[in-house]
């Protein structure tokens, strides 16, 4: 009994949504389910919030390495929960959007979320060098062709690959490194990402398949 | 001078720079009121030594990172509960469900709405719940069915018509481009960027290069002879999209960079 | 009595029509032929019918103008609907130059409605004759997507036919895929160095089906981690995913017959913000020093930040994503990267399960019909377009129809 | 004298890191973190800039609009929003200035609602007070933002009028003498879109352009401008992508109006940092490779 229902559950759910495609008066079962799933979401947030909490405070109680850091988080969790859910120093009191300019919440957004959000996004500046001196090592033909590709582009885009090739004759103008870059773009890159894309869609199909036919079970507690 | 006496002085240090920071950003505040300046003040430095300590860990993990993470984690959980419970739980499920909470929280009741199909997501997130009583914790797998069969549902139909139909269609390219007959292409044979070559030449390597990818992807088959040949020439083009767009997003995210550390040097110690 | 409610109606007809136009300011109504200015365009023909393929309550109008919306003067179209069983009558939209159709979706299915589109020329109207009675119904499949569910259905015929034909046992050729080799090799070395292995099934929620794929995949490794009783780490960014984690972890544990060796804490909620649950991941590399690192799932921007710190400690990566932008960043990062399709191969392969495998087939065979259309397309378009034959031309326009998302 | 710093500096660093490689040591990743952050740095305190030069996809708009006649009619639609506007806003501000120093008629549009609230911006920070003589309706005149998309392009490849009755400070387009010749957008020498999403490049081409066989432009966000390559040269007779094709824009346009030099060219300005820090990027590649074929061949020696 167990397993059987789940099963059930989801091929009835996952046929009506396909079979919902095709029939214009079903069709708004598409949005529905994505509203549905919304709310589901939300009741998630209970178990997802408690487990913070709760992971947080036993590190605490249990003064384990680094729970001055798990008092920094309830903490911050704490305030930012607060501040959002009575919407404190809102103009607009409860009705005030969320955001709103001048609530604390969006002075916490702003001066705590966002410089965090873009910092840590900048990192990506070094780690792209980093990646690049590493990887980009003619190890074998795979290696070299991606080698030479980003190579290629990275000249592309700055001034140095429009001098260094600027001599080549108008005849030969796609050897030019800029309008290399663009052909490669435009050839190669295209080509691959078409293939990756078709791959996908039927890895896609094939899995969902599987799921709607219950032979994939494994989070399902079967027994395969 | 171990380690931990290191960190007391570096931790003093900074506190210092906080302090005078904060100090200096208060009095250049623009606003009339004293607090609104301070205050600012403070919440500027703040974000100076939050960006500082993520870039510390480009050096070694430390507690100033230790530090910023967690808040971070702590405040941004927060932020999207928030987030969740005023755009799902009151700009969606109220209105569908209770007039009386939609007058409360000022949002228009819908009066139309099929009142009772919005219970459905509403049992199988107390279903879900259930996980927290031991008993009768397997019960929380017929919310995960109900959304795992949604999710297959969707995508099943969304990938088969957004990637392969319209990829498949956009693959139907001339391979001889304003053919005006062998001749003509001949005498004008060039390399030029925008000439009849180049772009016969793209065609020719979109169309190898896709057939030759899905041939990469083929599971069931030996990739020997011929095929073997083609998954070759596969795996290259996939190599080239790999290179291509690294080095094409690599712009991007330097100008991340430079967008904070313009914040640290203009907005903090205005030297630009 | 049919007979009388039939004359009945067509009586309300006659006379609503008759009183419809009795409405119109009185001028206009003798200058329904005489066009204004002058010129002697005939008048609007218009034709009303039901919407096509949709839940009802709409029907199409159109018309076509004679060329009254070429005079200065002109300010738009005006629709003007009646209600055959009513006899209530009002204007319905003004549309603009340039446009001769509109959807009037006010209408309901169980009445008839007649339809007249007047020019607006200088504040005078130039109506046209009434059209035919309409009404709107709803239609039970959408026609324009009558290829997308041939496709479909023999793609997913392909893939259940295969998966069907494995059960009777027949053995199938599947090439090697090293990131999956390399996962059982990444689990005994974190055992025999005793550190725990990091899972991150992507950074979306359950809503995506790489974070299912993802799952499945774990689902697998778990098992090799229960009976090698390695420790295992796994952050996530939504509740969901925790509890269907935790739901696929412990059933691994009771196959694996180590039921108490389970744990809910190894998988942990961390926080929904993107950058704020990398910051996190980062944070558990450099302090766990976990010994093999997994990728599988949705990944955006932040899949660089994770793979480089995870390159940093000197773990072995496996990653595996279906997102083109964030394949070229693992492959340059990580020592083994699943490339689209075989993220979604990959649970198939590692249960060796013959009905799985055999949805790989049907797969391929998905592959090797987009290959054979895309053959002939571009024959097709090539003779069309560099010797434009008429019948290639046709071919082509065929085949674009049958690709079309309708 | 930033210029010489930085580069003795940075090209001293790199120098040494190849001898290094060169006796087959790899470098600690902290080391590239540093040169990365030190060169972008250095780059911003001293506002770097570099004479960038134009390549051929970003030559061919700055060569049509330097070659036709003064009096030409060129479109100039603002297809973006705030979010995009860092990276586009400096390519519509260069062709403001360089279609309006080459005496053409300008005519702005907008298919974004948001486009319209940019493009007055645009009017007052750089068109009025660096054209003072040019006179609205004359040299210039502004049609607004019209709802409908590609819709909109439909309607205005026949008859403007029709879409714009009046333009977008509700005067008659009757009334302004420069639209006196003008019937429809097949009456216009050059349409320029600047934007990255939709409705933006790819709608103009192919609602307006190639339906109506006019000269199409176009300026895009970094991430949507592969998307448009393909149309390039056949289709789009030129594209401005990202900020370095803006910054290409900006420095052809101070080479041959050196007037501009002084009024700041952001793009520019944003591509110091960028050129640098690429250069340092590709130095570590180069470098890379060396550490790795110096340890092979050691390896293949002992």
């Amino acid at each position: 009994m167990k397993r059987q229902i789940p099963m059930l559950i989801l091929s009835a759910v996952g046929t009506l949504l396909v079979v919902s495609v095709f029939i214009p008066s079903a069709r708004h079962w598409q949005e529905d389910a994505s509203l549905y799933f919304d709310i589901i979401a939300v009741f998630a947030f209970f178990l997802g919030g408690g487990n913070l909490i709760r992971v947080h405070t036993e590190k605490v109680n249990r003064k384990s390495t680094g729970w001055i850091y798990s008092v920094v988080t309830l903490l911050g969790f704490g305030i930012m929960l607060v501040t959002g859910l009575f919407k404190i120093g809102n103009p607009n009191g409860i009705a005030g959007d969320l955001s709103q300019t001048g609530s604390y919440f969006q002075l916490l957004f702003q001066y705590v979320m966002s410089p965090l959000n873009s910092t840590m996004y900048a990192l990506l500046a070094f780690y792209v060098a980093s990646a690049s001196y590493r990887a980009f090592r003619a190890k074998n033909t795979e290696a070299t062709i991606l080698l030479v590709a980003a190579f290629v582009i990275l000249l592309g885009r700055t001034a140095l690959g429009v001098l260094l090739t600027n001599w080549i004759p108008a005849q030969l103008s796609v050897l030019q490194i800029p309008n290399l870059a663009i052909w490669i773009m435009n050839a190669p890159n295209l080509a691959g990402q078409r293939a990756i894309m078709i791959g996908i869609s039927l890895g896609v199909i094939s899995m969902s398949l599987r799921l709607l036919l219950g032979i994939e079970r494994s989070y399902l507690g079967g027994d395969n | 001078m171990t380690s931990k006496t290191a960190m007391r002085i570096l931790t003093a240090i900074v506190a210092l720079i906080f302090l005078i920071s904060w100090i200096m950003k208060s009095g250049s505040g623009m606003s009339d009121s004293a607090f609104t300046n301070v205050r600012d003040g403070f919440l500027v430095t703040f974000a100076v030594f939050l960006t500082l300590s993520i870039f510390s860990f480009l050096y070694r993990d430390n507690p100033f990172y230790k530090f910023a993470e967690s808040l971070y984690v702590g405040i941004s959980a927060g932020y999207w509960m928030c987030y969740g419970f005023w755009s799902t739980v009151v700009g969606n499920f109220v209105p569908r469900a209770s007039r009386s909470l939609s007058e409360f929280f000022h949002v228009p009741y819908q009066e139309h709405a099929d009142h009772i199909l919005i219970y459905i997501p509403i049992i199988f997130g107390l279903i879900l719940l259930t996980r927290l009583l031991p008993k009768i914790g397997w019960l929380s797998r017929w919310s995960l069915a109900f959304i795992i069969g949604a999710t297959a549902g969707l995508n099943l139909t969304r990938y088969l018509r957004s990637d392969f139909i319209s990829q498949v269609s956009n693959s139907f390219i001339p391979l001889f481009v304003d053919w005006k007959g062998v001749g003509d292409f001949v005498n004008h044979i060039s390399l030029a960027a925008d000439g009849q070559f180049i772009a016969i030449l793209s065609n020719w390597v979109i169309f190898v290069g896709v057939m030759c990818g899905l041939v990469y992807f083929f599971f069931s088959k030996e990739h020997k002879g011929a095929f073997g040949v083609a998954s070759r020439v596969g795996i290259w083009i996939l190599m080239v999209t790999f290179g291509a767009s690294f080095g094409y997003t690599v712009m991007g995210r330097i100008s991340l960079l430079v967008g904070r550390i313009t914040f640290l040097f203009g907005d903090w110690l205005n030297i630009l | 009595m049919l007979a009388l409610l039939r004359i009945a109606k067509l009586v309300v007809f006659i006379s609503s029509s008759l009183f419809v136009i009795s409405l119109l300011p009185t001028h206009s109504v003798h200058s329904q032929d005489a066009s204004p200015s002058g010129s002697n365009l005939g008048p609007i023909t218009v034709r009303a019918h039901d919407t096509d393929n949709d839940a009802g309550g709409s029907v199409t109008v159109e018309w076509d103008d004679p060329g009254y919306e070429k005079m200065s003067g002109f300010a738009g179209f005006l629709i003007w609907r009646t209600n055959t069983l009513t006899g209530t009558s009002d204007s319905v939209e003004v549309t603009p130059f340039g446009t001769h159709s509109y959807d009037d979706r006010s209408v309901s299915d169980d009445s008839t409605y007649s339809y007249l589109v007047a020019a607006l020329v200088n504040s005078e109207r130039v109506m046209s004759a009434p059209s035919m009675q309409v009404r709107s119904a709803k239609q039970w499949f959408d026609s324009r997507l009558t290829w997308v569910l041939i496709l479909g259905l023999i793609i997913c015929g392909a893939v259940i036919y295969f998966i069907e034909s494995a059960k009777r046992g027949t053995k199938l050729f599947l090439r090697r895929i090293a990131g999956l080799e390399a996962i059982d090799e990444a689990v005994g070395r974190a055992t025999e160095m005793g550190r725990p292995i990091l899972f991150v099934a992507g950074i979306q929620d359950m809503d995506d089906v790489q974070t299912i794929a993802g799952l499945t995949i774990l689902g697998s490794i778990a098992r090799t981690v229960a009976e090698y009783d390695t420790k295992i780490n796994m952050p996530v960014r939504a509740s969901l995913v925790m509890t269907a984690a935790r739901e696929t972890i412990k059933h691994a544990y009771v196959t694996a017959g180590r039921p108490d060796a389970y744990n809910d804490d190894m998988v942990h909620y961390v926080t929904d913000e993107q950058f704020g649950f990398v910051a996190a991941v980062d944070g558990i590399m450099v302090r766990e020093r976990p010994a093999a690192c997994f990728f599988l799932g949705a990944f955006f921007a932040e899949s660089l930040i994770m793979a480089e710190t995870g390159n940093s400690i000197g773990a072995i990566q496996v990653a595996g994503t279906a997102m083109p932008a964030q394949l070229p960043f693992f492959v340059a990062a990580c020592d083994y990267t699943l490339i689209g399709e075989e993220l979604f191969a990959a649970s198939a392969y590692l249960s060796g399960e013959p009905r799985q495998l055999g949805s790989l087939k049907g797969a391929d065979v998905g592959k090797a019909i987009a290959m054979i259309v895309i053959l002939v397309g571009v024959i097709a378009t090539t003779i069309a377009s560099a010797w434009n034959s008429e019948s290639m031309l046709w071919i082509e326009n065929l085949l674009r129809k049958m690709f079309s998302t309708g | 004298m930033g210029l010489i710093i930085s580069a003795v500096v940075i090209g001293g660093g790199l120098l040494w890191i190849l001898y290094l490689s060169i006796k087959g040591q790899d470098v600690d990743r902290r080391i590239v973190y540093l040169f990365v952050g030190a060169t972008v740095a250095l780059a911003i305190i001293f506002r770097l800039e570099f004479g960038e030069v134009a390549t051929p996809i970003v030559k061919s708009v700055f060569d049509k609009i330097e070659n036709l006649p003064a009096g030409s009619k060129i479109v100039l639609s603002y297809d973006f929003d705030p979010a995009m506007a860092p990276e586009v806003n400096p390519m519509a501000n260069a062709f403001i200035r360089h279609i309006l120093e080459k005496k053409h008629r300008l005519f702005f549009m907008s298919l974004w609602a948001t486009g319209q609230s940019l493009l007055s911006v645009s009017l007052n920070d750089v068109l009025k007070p660096e054209f003072p003589d040019a006179k609205y309706g004359v040299d210039y005149c502004n049609l607004g933002y019209k709802a409908g998309n590609e819709g909109v392009l439909n309607v205005v490849i026949t008859n403007f009028r029709k879409m714009f009755p009046s333009d977008a400070n509700g005067n008659s387009l009757d009334s302004l003498p420069m639209f006196k010749d003008v019937e429809s957008l097949k009456d216009m020498d050059l349409l320029i879109s600047v934007g990255g999403g939709k409705p933006g490049v790819k709608e103009w081409v192919l609602f307006a352009g190639d339906p109506g066989k006019i000269a199409t432009a176009g300026g895009s966000a970094a991430v949507s401008t592969p998307l448009l390559y393909p149309y390039w040269p056949r289709q789009l007779i030129g594209l401005l992508g990202g900020t370095k094709g803006a910054a290409e824009y900006e420095a052809e346009l101070i080479k041959t109006h050196p007037r501009f030099k002084d009024k700041g060219m952001p793009a520019l300005r944003m591509m110091g940092p960028q050129t640098m820090a690429h250069v340092v990027i590709i130095a570590f590649i180069v470098i890379g490779n060396v550490a790795y074929f110096r340890s092979r061949r050691k390896g293949k020696q002992s």
